[in-house]
């Protein structure tokens, strides 16, 4: 995927299979979210194709979704100034089917339907602890339960592969742990899940894969503690050891305090 | 069950409401004690916007002849008073005064709309009502002669007058002055799109080509136009040897100025759209030599008019009178004369409102009156039997009258 | 077809007076993402301050080397002051509402103009004449007046000055910002109601100098001729790529050139005779605008802003 | 709101002995007194209407008979009346505690405030039209005193301390903090009271369009502070939630009222209005769809308007159109002008809908202006003859079905319905049609996904919503439902003439007027279209007394009325919180959950 000169992604290819969690890291401005938006036909894949179950998919974010995978945004981009159940129905469009003349007549078909979606959107906000805030619009919702809105509103329709961009970010700890909790249980649902983050603990202890992505290529992919070796992904997150020679350890806490710090590159997918 | 018996109780409801207003409060009859009746004259002109200077003029028209009726007692015992609506040149607009003029039991007639588009619109609410409406400028045929006026003429409404000749005359007169008066051989032919506008330059055209004179072009303006360089460049370029315009003087004084601003030295002639002194206001020397027709005889040789002026000047009323003012006073007259001619008929006495209306519309016309734009009469279409028309020329920043007569030629 | 070089003319200085009217359009746009449809209206009252100076000002003998010049300041100064009592009473305190009530507004906004002028200023219920500069200088088969020299120089110079105060200068850097980011633009210490006033301020001018072009080249003014050019000059800047300056004097010349050819061409194409009129010449126009919308969803010079997801 | 240290109004009854020092009117007068004076003042004011004001009948409304109130004195008996009940209220008296809930002084001294300026603007009208005070009679002397009373009693209630005159002034006439929820009520009281409201609205609305220039001007004042003290007393907020409650039943009066409508006016007249406001209100629903829900902004409307009136101008028989031969039945005629529009709405929507949009803006600019500019061409000279050019088509004949010929009147019980007011039956039942069709389509799949695309396009489509079919839909709906009220509106005028459908004008129709009838009104919701549609109607009608200063006035009442109120007369409740920061989350009162969720629901 190029912008231009700029080579953002290049010769990335990746399989997430049912059930699994897979995670993206890698710093910031190493292309996770320009990824994302080809996966999810925003933007328009120089070369190279999206396939999901087999079927290339055109790249057109509606069609991504109906054929099953749905997504979350880095920065909240929940529909403000609707109600938080009105939210996850409109998750659920690609599922129902109900046009402008169904409304209108208001059949049986619709009432059916209608009632369905609910139920079935009511049945998300309980799994996701929101279902007494049904009537709450979702702009006056903290941060940390729009975040959580927003996984349910992705889960509304019903997608095979779930992405989550930076889920938990700007979390406290025990939002992170809750988080956390919710993607195994999204996964014992059989959805798989890929997820970008830079909060190394949660995605050591979550994901049973993990890709680095550096400039734009994946430099390695395999278990956690596989990665987490590997003195590149070491390199590309804390630069060029100090000629010191420093042994693993010191390398592990130093790479745990840094990715705190933001880097000094502008963010630039 | 329970809810068939709230629908009951509210309807009951509502139409306890309602029959407290129907009644209303005591001020809606209009109390007529005997001392003197008030008789109210509808006017419908553009008071505001495009074409509202000739509107005010026609308002202003009718208010010196209802002074005058009150002032002399033209009708002992009655008093009349104007009801003046804008209708911003809106066929809509025109016909919603048309129903207030209508549904006011006091008013006996109504003078007006300035522009033929509108008047379409409103016809059939006075006929509905047979209220009479005189208007003091619509010059389309088709108003009093139905659709095809050219072959078969029908009179589509009864109470509809105008104190005005119609295009039909007024093309024809241009046409027939242009060949035989200026001796123009080609002639550019534009026109604004508009009722008049469009009517008046088709008739000129077939009416020229008739005499044996050729059409250099012709072409289309939009009202509120202001740049015309691409029109200017093709006349300069046809040869023409005079340019004839249909429609207002908005856009006929930018074409002028245009055209001999760029070196285009043909005279610019119009109809009585055009004939107003803000034209040679706005255009300057530019007007110079342009020419243009007008129904009747030009208002100041007129003695009568002359006063009519005066007054005008002296209540310092805006707008101007050139054009319709001396028709619209000959409207109201009309009317008023009316008026007493169905009082002396009935016993000295004004019948009801609806049979004084279909009275006052048979008056008017049989009327036959000298008013100060000339004799005032009306034949079996509802057109004025003056059919005097007059061309006017500008020479050093005025109109002055260069031919006056009458043309029956069809 | 000798005509073409003058309907060409004609074209260009119909073009660049939409261009003038369109900055002050593009200028607002760019920075508070407000159609300022009272713009025609600003671009009148331009007209009649300079028509004031002319006539109640200056003695009448004046010539028009002294005159032009104090009417520019005349008419700059009504135009500005309209500009920015329009935004300070009437767009300001809808800053944070929807983005259609600053429309309606406007709309408001215009009609009142129009009237505030038919009702109040000396005779102009009807045109007022202006002074024209009517010398014609004829370089081959093209007529052109003073008044349309005076119009291109003008033009020229804004254009040129305007683009170096947005490149070069402080303010025109801080304009630049605020156009990009309001927000982070005041984290920046740019007062952003400031540099909306200057905006409205320069747009204001800019109409001025149109208005008296215009009045120079017609020679007459009324209260009515804001608003069908205010229509032109906004289709000019969209077509240009709201929110570029250099875009709003393209589209405008573009538009101007495409009108007058339309109403002088079309009728030669066989079975469109009928069609050829000036009368359709808008349409014509207006059907480019859709054209080049289609192409180019950004306008001609406007670039692609890209959707951060 | 200033910090007055105002205690939370919790409502215990005995709020009103004012604690010792603390809470003192500007006026100082012990509260028993100031609330006598309110009562005595109300009581008084009202009496004094049944006295001679006037010696001649010149002044309208002929004020010069004892014992029965004319023209402005019955709009100064109904002021004195409001003062004398809201007094009667802070007197605990049993029935009327739901006058003024909170307990709070404002309504008392805006309804005192009311009064006083009704009967001094009559006295003083008196005194200007028949030249000098020479002309009042001791009734008139008698009514500007007593209206004087209320305000001295209202300004001297127990208020909180505050330190300036002025910001006690402003706390008198601020709206109550907290407003206790009502108890609930029997539904069939609820209905009883909705039904009785739209009733109330009718009379006073019936009355207020007659009322000429200075009885307006009366009407105006009392209409304004009454209105004024309800809302600052909390009931207008209650009579929404109530309306909320039962949402459908509310729609039905309101139908009920626009029916009765016409049997309470004597003249014609009101009735041609009534159905232009109509017409031109189910145009504005229209493009409340385009606009409203799914965010286009569409300023070139108005030529669906058009095409649907010139198609059933064209199958209307009329001789002057061009198949004068065919002449349709009604319910054709409608379906071909809905089908024309819907056609040019797909025609137009189709390529442009990918803009984004300010550009889509002035592309639907330019098509109302090429649908105006060729429908004024298109007659044989300068285009294809199709539309008679600026004669348009003339003479349209009066619609007639079922044997029911509207052209001529009729009488229904004892009222005589006039040609107009037949138009205007059958509008209404277009408009109830137009009213189900937009309230289902705004509460169901298709409604969602119009306001998700409204709220953030990207997000949308990634929900799998196909942002370009959906905003197609929406402006071919709207189109059609133009072109519909189009069709009767070709009947209606007689004739079909191409210059109303411009872009911007001095009257409506035209597509500015309906983009600010729709805004004026409330954007997104039902009613707010027709309540601006009324608004952009009867203003310039009652501004008329201006002459030709009234287009100034209009000007300037859009721009006034855009400030104080930019979300609209009646806001949808999920726009409002967008301008007014309300500070506090907008958290629905934790009543049981049977309280409906209507109102944050899509649309309503």
């Amino acid at each position: 995927m190029r912008f231009g000169g700029l080579t953002a992604v290049r010769s990335v290819d990746f399989t997430v299979n049912a059930g699994e969690i897979v995670g993206l890291i890698g710093p910031n401005g190493a292309g996770k979210t320009t990824f994302f938006n080809c996966l999810t036909g925003l933007y328009v894949p120089t070369e190279g194709t999206v396939s999901y179950q087999g079927t290339v998919l055109p790249p057109k974010p509606h069609l991504v979704t109906k054929a099953g995978i749905a997504r979350t945004f880095q920065n909240i981009r929940l529909f403000a100034n609707m109600t938080v159940l009105e939210n996850v129905l409109v998750g659920r469009h690609t599922r129902t089917k109900e046009g402008l003349w169904s409304a209108l007549l208001r059949g049986p078909g619709f009432k059916k339907a209608e009632k369905a979606s609910e139920e079935r959107a009511m049945e998300l906000l309980d799994f996701i602890g929101l279902a007494h805030k049904r009537d709450h619009l979702a702009r006056n919702l903290p941060y940390g339960e729009q975040r959580k809105l927003e996984i349910a509103r992705a889960l509304a329709s019903e997608p095979g592969l779930l992405l989550l961009d930076e889920p938990t970010a700007g979390m406290n700890p025990q939002e992170t742990r809750a988080t956390e909790e919710l993607v195994f249980a999204i996964r014992d649902k059989g959805i798989a899940v890929l997820v970008i983050e830079h909060d190394m603990r949660f995605i050591f202890n979550l994901c049973d894969r993990v890709a680095v992505l550096v400039q734009g290529e994946k430099l390695v992919e395999g278990t956690s503690d596989v990665v987490q070796a590997d003195e590149r992904v070491v390199a590309a997150y804390l630069g060029e050891p100090f000629d010191g020679g420093t042994d693993d350890t010191t390398a592990e806490t130093e790479a745990e305090s840094t990715t705190g710090t933001t880097s000094t590159k502008g963010e630039a997918q | 069950m329970r809810q068939r018996s709230l629908v009951i109780l509210t309807s009951v409801l509502t139409t306890g409401a309602l029959t407290l207003t129907a009644c209303g409060s005591r001020d809606s009859g209009s109390k007529s004690d005997s001392s003197s009746t008030t008789l109210t004259i509808g006017v419908d002109a553009p008071l505001s916007g495009e074409n509202s200077t000739t509107g005010l003029g026609i308002q202003y028209g009718v208010q010196i002849a209802v002074d005058d009726a009150n002032k002399n007692n033209w009708v002992p015992g009655v008093k009349f008073k104007i009801k003046a609506l804008d209708d911003k040149a809106q066929p809509a607009t025109g016909q919603s005064n048309a129903t207030a003029f209508t549904g006011q039991k006091d008013v006996v007639g109504a003078v007006g709309p300035l522009n033929s588009g509108v008047a379409q619109s409103m016809q059939q609410v006075f006929a509905s009502a047979n209220m009479v409406e005189i208007s003091p400028s619509n010059t389309n045929p088709a108003l009093t002669q139905g659709k095809d006026w050219a072959t078969s003429k029908t009179r589509p409404y009864k109470t509809y007058f105008r104190t005005a000749t119609t295009d039909a005359l007024q093309g024809a007169f241009a046409a027939d002055y242009a060949y035989n008066g200026l001796k123009k051989k080609k002639a550019f032919v534009v026109d604004d799109k508009q009722t008049y506008g469009a009517g008046l330059a088709g008739i000129f055209n077939s009416a020229f080509k008739k005499l044996g004179g050729s059409i250099a072009g012709t072409d289309h303006v939009n009202t509120g136009d202001t740049d015309f360089s691409s029109l200017v460049t093709k006349i300069k370029n046809s040869g023409a040897d005079l340019l004839y315009y249909g429609g207002q003087y908005d856009e006929s004084e930018k074409i002028t100025k245009q055209l001999k601003g760029a070196g285009v030295k043909i005279p610019l002639f119009g109809g009585d759209g055009m004939f107003a002194t803000t034209y040679i206001q706005t255009a300057g020397k530019a007007a110079e030599g342009d020419l243009a027709t007008s129904v009747g005889v030009p208002a100041d040789t007129l003695p009568a008019a002359k006063q009519f002026i005066a007054t005008y000047k002296a209540k310092g009323y805006k707008g101007d009178y050139g054009a319709y003012g001396a028709y619209a006073y000959d409207a109201a007259t009309a009317i008023i004369k009316a008026v007493k001619a169905v009082k002396d008929a009935n016993g000295d006495k004004l019948p009801a409102s609806n049979d004084l209306r279909s009275k006052v519309v048979d008056a008017v016309q049989k009327s036959d009156f000298e008013g100060i734009s000339g004799k005032v009469a009306f034949d079996e279409y509802g057109d004025t039997t003056n059919k005097q028309l007059t061309v006017y020329q500008v020479a050093n920043g005025a109109w002055k009258a260069v031919k006056t007569g009458t043309f029956n030629g069809s | 077809m000798n005509t073409l070089p003058q309907q060409l003319a004609n074209g260009l200085l119909l073009g660049s007076m939409y261009g003038l009217i369109a900055i002050g359009y593009t200028m607002v746009y760019g920075i508070v993402q407000l159609i300022n449809f009272a713009h025609g209206e600003i671009f009148m009252t331009g007209a009649f301050g300079a028509l004031t100076v002319y006539a109640y000002i200056l003695p009448d003998g004046t010539s028009m080397v002294v005159a032009v010049p104090l009417m520019l300041i005349g008419g700059g100064i009504v135009s500005v002051v309209v500009a920015v009592g329009a935004e300070r009473f009437a767009y300001r305190p809808l800053r944070q509402a929807p983005r259609l009530a600053p429309l309606i507004t406007a709309i408001g906004l215009s009609l009142s103009l129009q009237e505030l002028v038919r009702n109040f200023y000396p005779g102009a219920d009807k045109a007022r004449s202006f002074p024209s500069l009517d010398g014609n200088h004829d370089i081959g088969s093209v007529t052109i007046s003073d008044a349309d020299i005076f119009l291109v120089i003008a033009a020229i110079i804004c254009m040129s000055g305007l683009a170096w105060f947005v490149r070069k200068s402080r303010t025109g850097r801080a304009m630049q910002a605020t156009a990009q980011d309001p927000d982070t633009a005041q984290l920046m210490g740019i007062d952003t109601n400031r540099i909306i006033v200057i905006a409205f301020a320069i747009g204001g001018f800019f109409a001025a100098v149109a208005a008296v072009s215009y009045g120079l080249k017609y020679g007459n003014i009324d209260y009515r001729m804001g608003f069908l050019m205010g229509l032109k000059a906004f289709t000019a800047a969209v077509m240009g790529g709201i929110g570029n300056i250099y875009g709003a004097m393209l589209g405008g010349v573009v538009l101007g050139v495409a009108e007058t050819l339309a109403s002088a061409y079309i009728s030669k194409i066989p079975g469109m005779e009928q069609l050829g009129g000036s009368s359709w010449a808008n349409v014509w126009a207006f059907c480019l605008l859709i054209l080049v919308l289609l192409f180019r969803p950004q306008g001609l010079l406007g670039e692609r802003v890209a959707d951060r997801a | 709101m200033t910090e007055t240290t105002k205690t939370p109004a919790t409502p215990p009854a005995d709020d009103a002995t004012p604690a010792p020092g603390t809470r003192r009117g500007i006026i100082p007068l012990p509260l028993a007194a100031a609330r006598a004076l309110l009562l005595v003042g109300g009581i008084a004011t009202a009496a004094s209407t049944f006295l001679r004001w006037t010696w001649t009948s010149d002044f309208p409304g002929d004020l010069t008979v004892n014992g029965y109130p004319g023209g402005l004195q019955v709009l100064t008996l109904v002021a004195g009346l409001i003062t004398t009940l809201f007094a009667l209220a802070t007197y605990e008296v049993r029935g009327l505690g739901w006058l003024v809930p909170a307990r709070n002084n404002a309504p008392l001294v805006l309804t005192a405030v009311g009064g006083f300026a009704v009967t001094w603007y009559t006295v003083i009208a008196i005194a200007a039209k028949l030249g000098g005070i020479v002309n009042w009679e001791p009734g008139t002397y008698i009514a500007a005193v007593a209206s004087l009373l209320p305000v001295i009693g209202a300004l001297a209630l127990p208020q909180d301390a505050t330190d300036t005159t002025k910001e006690a002034l402003k706390a008198y006439i601020a709206k109550a903090e907290r407003v206790p929820a009502a108890q609930a009520t029997a539904p069939w009281i609820q209905r009883l009271v909705i039904t009785i409201v739209a009733a109330l609205a009718l009379t006073v609305f019936a009355y207020g369009i007659d009322a000429e220039d200075q009885l307006f001007v009366g009407f105006l004042i009392v209409v304004v502070f009454t209105a004024w003290a309800l809302q600052t007393a909390g009931l207008f907020d209650r009579f929404s939630r109530l309306t909320a409650q039962n949402r459908s039943f509310a729609l039905a009066m309101g139908f009920v009222a626009a029916i009765g409508f016409p049997f309470t006016q004597t003249n014609d007249h009101y009735a041609n209005l009534g159905v232009n406001i109509l017409i031109f209100g189910t145009v504005a629903l229209g493009l409340n769809i385009v606009v409203g829900l799914a965010g286009l902004l569409d300023l070139g409307y108005v030529a669906f308007l058009g095409v649907g009136a010139y198609t059933a101008a064209l199958v209307s028989g009329s001789e002057f159109s061009k198949f004068s031969g065919v002449q349709f039945p009604f319910w054709a005629a409608a379906l071909t002008g809905a089908a024309a529009s819907l056609i040019f709405g797909v025609l137009i929507g189709a390529p442009t809908l990918r803009l984004r949009g300010d550009y889509l803006a002035i592309v639907t600019l330019g098509f109302g202006e090429i649908f105006r500019i060729s429908v004024n061409n298109m007659d044989g000279v300068s285009g294809p003859d199709i539309t008679n050019g600026p004669n348009g088509i003339p003479s349209i004949p009066d619609l007639s079905f079922f044997g029911f010929n509207f052209g001529e009147n009729h009488d229904i019980a004892g009222f005589t319905i006039g040609r107009f007011a037949n138009y205007y039956l059958l509008m209404v039942l277009i408009s109830a049609l137009v009213v189900t069709i937009y309230r289902r389509a705004s509460d169901s799949r298709i409604g969602r996904s119009w306001i998700a695309i409204r709220e953030d396009e990207t997000a949308a489509t990634a929900m799998g919503i196909n942002g370009f079919r959906v905003k197609l839909i929406a402006f071919a709906l709207g189109a059609t439902l133009a072109g519909l009220a189009g069709t009767v509106s070709a009947h209606v005028t007689y004739s079909v003439v191409p210059n109303p459908y411009q872009f911007a004008g001095a009257a409506p129709p035209n597509s500015a007027f309906l983009l600010a009838a729709v805004v004026l009104g409330g954007m997104g919701t039902v009613s707010g279209p027709f309540l601006g549609a009324a608004l952009l109607y009867l203003l310039p009608e009652k501004l008329v007394a201006l002459q030709d200063k009234s287009l100034l006035a209009f000007g300037i009442a859009l721009i006034l009325l855009m400030r104080f109120r930019p979300e609209g007369i009646i806001p949808n409740r999920r726009r409002q919180l967008e301008f007014h920061e309300t500070g506090q989350l907008d958290v629905p009162d934790t009543t049981t959950l049977t309280d409906d969720p209507a109102i944050t629901k899509a649309g309503a």
